[in-house]
């Protein structure tokens, strides 16, 4: 067999084996570290009270889209009613 | 009338060669490509007009001094170029040539002498070299998308980036058919060629154009454009293949709704990537670092300034240089060629090939676990294309059960593809550069 | 005459011939243009009804930060008062 | 006691020139004038601030390691210097003189020198360098002005594009002034230097430092200025002009209402004018390039993230180092001088020859239609200076009927002028660089 | 298999120093304390990170093409570099040692050399080159941070300038510590290495970064982290000392309400500044130039569009690339050193001898006037720490008297204290550089 | 005494001096400022009357422009109406 295509096949198996063992070793890091976090921070403290100023504050600070138009008519409508 | 007659010689319309036109009309295309059917606009609006840029006639944008001093170069002058190239040739395509395969020092005393005799790097050439031939455009960008991407479905389902690994493959299997296609005689690729055309497969723009610049800069217009143009036509090529291999009752799965992932989670995720980058494939620090970075910035909370600029002023600016910059490589005598037929139908092939891996992979996963955890649908996200895969996905799932909301499960496939395809550039720039 | 001065006659003449030149063939281009842009999209569909919301959010877009919502709310409350 | 005698005599009183303290009262002026004056502050606050601190003695902020070297040299480094350059003498105004005519690669060496033995460039320098000599700065302010620029009133009436060409007289007739001056003995300019100073007529702030900064770049400190300067003082300079060239009936004509222009006709048109000037004047590329450019962002809809950024954050930040670097060239030595009274005079006899082309323009089109479709006081704002010469228009129109509103009329003819002088610039570029 | 080994033996895991883990951690470390403790992580975040990715092994981020191309070479390659360098031996350490010391021109040719043989700087070099070898970061940022600046307190009460002055003891007495451990044979620092470390003192990073680029770059790493760390400690370190210096009735001095400024004072002052500084100082001229610039954009009220991007976009685009630059000096080989230690104490000292100067100042004044017009809590303000050291003044002084507001009296010695390090930057510059 | 020593002594004698006479001169040179502009500009005109309109304007200045409030302006008086 060529030089050229044993290359290329060595980069493939060698290559997909790598991207495989990296994101496997992720799998288990990312587990290790959520169970760590759940374990010494168990509470995800419920903040569904203020999700409206924060998202508002956040759509804008970004340089503004879509969102904020609908913020805009929302805050609007609230005020309004 | 001597000046009348030396302003139509040159003027486009005189000087004008039919690659030229090709390539204007192409930048046309992208443009309305770009506009009307709205593929991938932010790129491909300033790299279809880029292209158009780079091949008016005579204006040698896209062209360094050198090479406008060739263009334009007395005997003498190109008696003198010859010179420094060490050639005996004067022809100008001779000169040319000796002119890319000469080294950096060598290309240093070229500049010097095409600057004393008047001849100055082109616009665009200037951008190429400042935003990408230095890296720095596609990093910053993807820092960018670091601070505007949230891995909250990944860590809540970390076993999808399994389906982020799997959608790599339409990479190296793409490697294998541009060294295969070259190995039967019909196109010429070298194994960075191959390397730098696989990683269209992707599926992500700033990889894609980063690791081009590193091996194969000759081929990063087409490679580009063929990336975008392909991102923007997932919702047609993703579909047909996700429906032949999957059963409707695969497609009906529902998945379990997603925990909640804490700040903390959020915060140590893009730290924990980056120190298993820097213990297992530092040459994927580059890209992977800037990524973390960005997300770092974004989750941290305590620089919500700096995160914001670089997810709005900064990234919009590096787009505009970076797709002007990009439009530079599609000068006629670079794109026109045999070569980007081939990139453009190997590019394909790697979408093709990296959406059917992510299914079957999903697949597989189903079988090892002995259940129906995973929707197969999502698999087809892992060839990232942020975020339309992913909607891709959730359309295929309305469509089978239209109470199945796939979107936040494909975000983890999808964002895991992301960070799937730059270890695969760390690989290919490891061993192919 | 002197070199120097017919150059600048030359560039005079020659200049301002082709800046006519130039923007006449441009008055040409543009109005085939817009004969043929005004023939194949004949009716420019009235889309009085939503101008509001599209200009606030290219406004919006242009930057904006936490202020605006403050603005924006200060507004709200001002005028429904 | 030693070190408070050093310091005393590296201290601006101990060394301050005549010139440099009557350059700082002149940027202190400019800063008045931009401050309470309101004359075109954007720009004029940055280049007054940065010509003061131009002029600052000793601290060399606007000089080159070399310029800085020669300055502070040994009797040994000069000679090295000399050496350099191939000259005999060692005298630092000839050795100055002998670096200023000198080609890139010698100036490379004797950087490199001056490096080695411990000089730096100038701040103002390196902003200049990267900023103007690079020429992306104009041409980055170009796009931004594109992206802000509605060609909806010249689409609706092209004709007015006639207005905008005629107006473009003052740029060519200013060159034969100066040319006229030099044959007279009273300047000393080259065609070059004429060349742009005639620019300051297009009265287009980036489009004239941008030919200076190619044509003549020792003069484009006051060209700038004057560009500037005269562009802000438009409302006087050109209504008396326009109420001598016009009869009161003139002034009351009224024109008949726009129509309305097409979302498609907008994106074509910066194509249109691309591919025109792709075919006819290369050399106009890049200014008429970025311009296009940013008014396809602009107008397309689908980037609008990217015009945005062209509009707002990314021209304000190159105006401000445009202005310092413009600033950098109004050190004493190269502005204290003949030449820039000169520059002065002819600068305003351009803005005054344009406008009344420009209405006699509009007279000759109405003479030729053989009727009053256009009224002539929309012709001066031909000149560009936009948008403060079409306000002049509307403000002259008022007066005469205060039911005639010309604002949207003048637009037309006022962004006309900004393509006019682009493409007169690109002449000038092909023809005397 | 060959592959894997190869993988393997170019790995984080395999070449991971001690130091460079070490490294890590303490990148690791100042992420937490920015992101946890809240240490001014607008620069910590950035330059934890570029710690921890300068470290990466084998990435080689932090290093020029030519220490890149020293730590892979062949022995062919080693030869050719001691030639360049002069030197005979070939040992990489001497090599290394031998580029360190080199000039540009030397360095220019290693650089050709190394690029010839495919080695490249890796990313956070070009950032640091671009970003701070050049100047013009901290010179942006100090613009920003004249744009954000109010004199207004300052200009209210004048006086307050010398409590900013005498705080400024606390750089020069450490630069005398400094010498003198230097003398003691404990530490072995420059006088260059010596007034770096003493700006230190001056509380003001952007200034800090500034004098060390210049003197000292080897240091400037840890030069910046001491300096950014101890201005978020300064709620720590300076009550003790101000408590222990003042008395409870002292504390209790309730000030006079500030007058109303005008905008034309307002606006005046940068102008006065920046003249006193081009005729006394002309060294400070780049540092304070561009900050009174910043300032004067802000107050002029002509120019807010440009003043906002001062503020927001240009300052925020800068300090990432600023942090990250910073960080590539965080390097194991340029960090872990006796001489970091030494910088650590010396910082904390200097801090403190700046807060007690200003309080003693501020008492001394209270005498000389006769009078209590001056808490001598707002003293200790004159470090600078802008606003932190203000607010821990108001915070002093309400412990005293809950109704004794201090915050904008202290701002007044807060700015003087930013424009007395520059100045003291100035002198350092002129006389050691 | 050593030259190092001597060196640092004379950085910090000398440059305490100078950066003393630096502001001391800027003090003086301040204050004839304001008096001037004191004298020539006395009524510091009260315009506590427009805060609002004014924040709200430095606010869209931000990268935005007067049509902002504009736009605002007309929402609420739509959504109000
Ligand atoms: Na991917
Ligand atoms: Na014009
Ligand atoms: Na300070």
């Amino acid at each position: 067999m060529n030089n050229l295509l044993s290359e290329g096949l060595g980069l493939m198996v060698f290559g997909m084996g790598f991207v495989f063992l990296f994101l496997t070793l992720l799998v288990f890091v990312t587990g290790f570290m959520s169970k760590l976090v759940m374990k010494y921070e168990p509470a995800p403290k419920p903040k569904a009270a203020k999700p409206l100023p924060n998202s508002a504050g956040k759509a804008v600070a970004q340089g503004g889209n879509d969102e904020l138009v609908a913020v805009i008519t929302a805050a609007v409508h609230k005020y309004r009613s | 009338m001597d000046k009348v007659l030396e302003l139509w010689q040159a003027s486009g319309i005189y000087n004008i060669s039919f690659g030229q036109f090709v390539m204007i009309v192409i930048g046309l295309l992208l443009l309305f490509l770009a506009i009307r059917k709205n593929f991938e606009p932010l790129l491909l609006v300033p790299i279809g007009f880029g292209g158009i840029l780079a091949n008016i006639p005579e204006a040698g944008l896209a062209f360094s001094a050198v090479e406008n001093a060739i263009h334009f170069a007395s005997p003498e002058l190109m008696a003198q170029f010859a010179n420094i190239f060490g050639i005996t040739s004067t022809d100008p395509h001779d000169v040319l040539h000796a002119y890319h395969v000469s080294n950096p020092s060598t290309h240093a005393a070229a500049s010097l002498l095409a600057n004393d005799s008047g001849y100055n790097n082109g616009m665009l050439y200037n951008f190429y070299s400042v935003a990408i031939a230095s890296g720095v455009a596609p990093l910053v960008i993807f820092m960018g998308v670091g601070a505007m991407t949230d891995f909250g479905p990944l860590l809540a389902n970390p076993k999808t980036l399994f389906l982020g690994a799997a959608a790599q493959f339409g990479i190296f299997a793409t490697v294998l058919g541009a060294v295969g296609l070259t190995q039967l005689g019909i196109m010429d690729f070298s194994i960075q060629d191959a390397a730098a055309i696989g990683i269209i497969g992707g599926a992500d723009g700033p990889t894609a154009i980063y690791v081009a610049s590193l091996l194969s800069p000759q081929l990063l217009g087409a490679i580009a454009v063929a990336a975008y143009s392909y991102m923007a036509l997932v919702p047609l090529i993703q579909p047909p293949i996700m429906r032949a291999l999957t059963t409707e009752s695969e497609r009906q799965i529902k998945m379990v709704q997603l925990r909640h992932i804490s700040k903390t989670e959020k915060i140590l995720f893009p730290i924990c990537l980056l120190v298993l980058v820097a213990l297992l494939l530092p040459d994927a620090a580059p890209l992977l670092g800037m990524f973390c970075f960005g997300n770092l910035m974004r989750e941290c909370g305590v620089v919500d300034r700096l995160s914001d600029t670089a997810q709005n002023a900064l990234i919009n600016i590096v787009t505009i240089f970076l797709g002007l910059s990009v439009g530079s490589k599609l000068s006629a005598d670079k794109f026109l060629d045999l070569q980007t037929l081939g990139i453009l139908v190997l590019g394909i092939v790697a979408f093709g090939i990296g959406t059917a891996c992510g299914v079957i992979m999903a697949k597989i996963m189903n079988k090892m676990a002995g259940g129906n955890a995973i929707n197969p649908l999502i698999g087809s996200a892992g060839v990232s294309a942020v975020p339309m895969a992913a909607r891709v996905s959730n359309k295929l799932g309305l469509e089978a059960n239209s109470q199945n909301f796939l979107l936040m499960h494909a975000m983890g496939p999808n964002v895991a593809g992301v960070i799937g395809s730059a270890v695969a550039a760390g690989v290919m720039i490891k061993f192919v550069s």
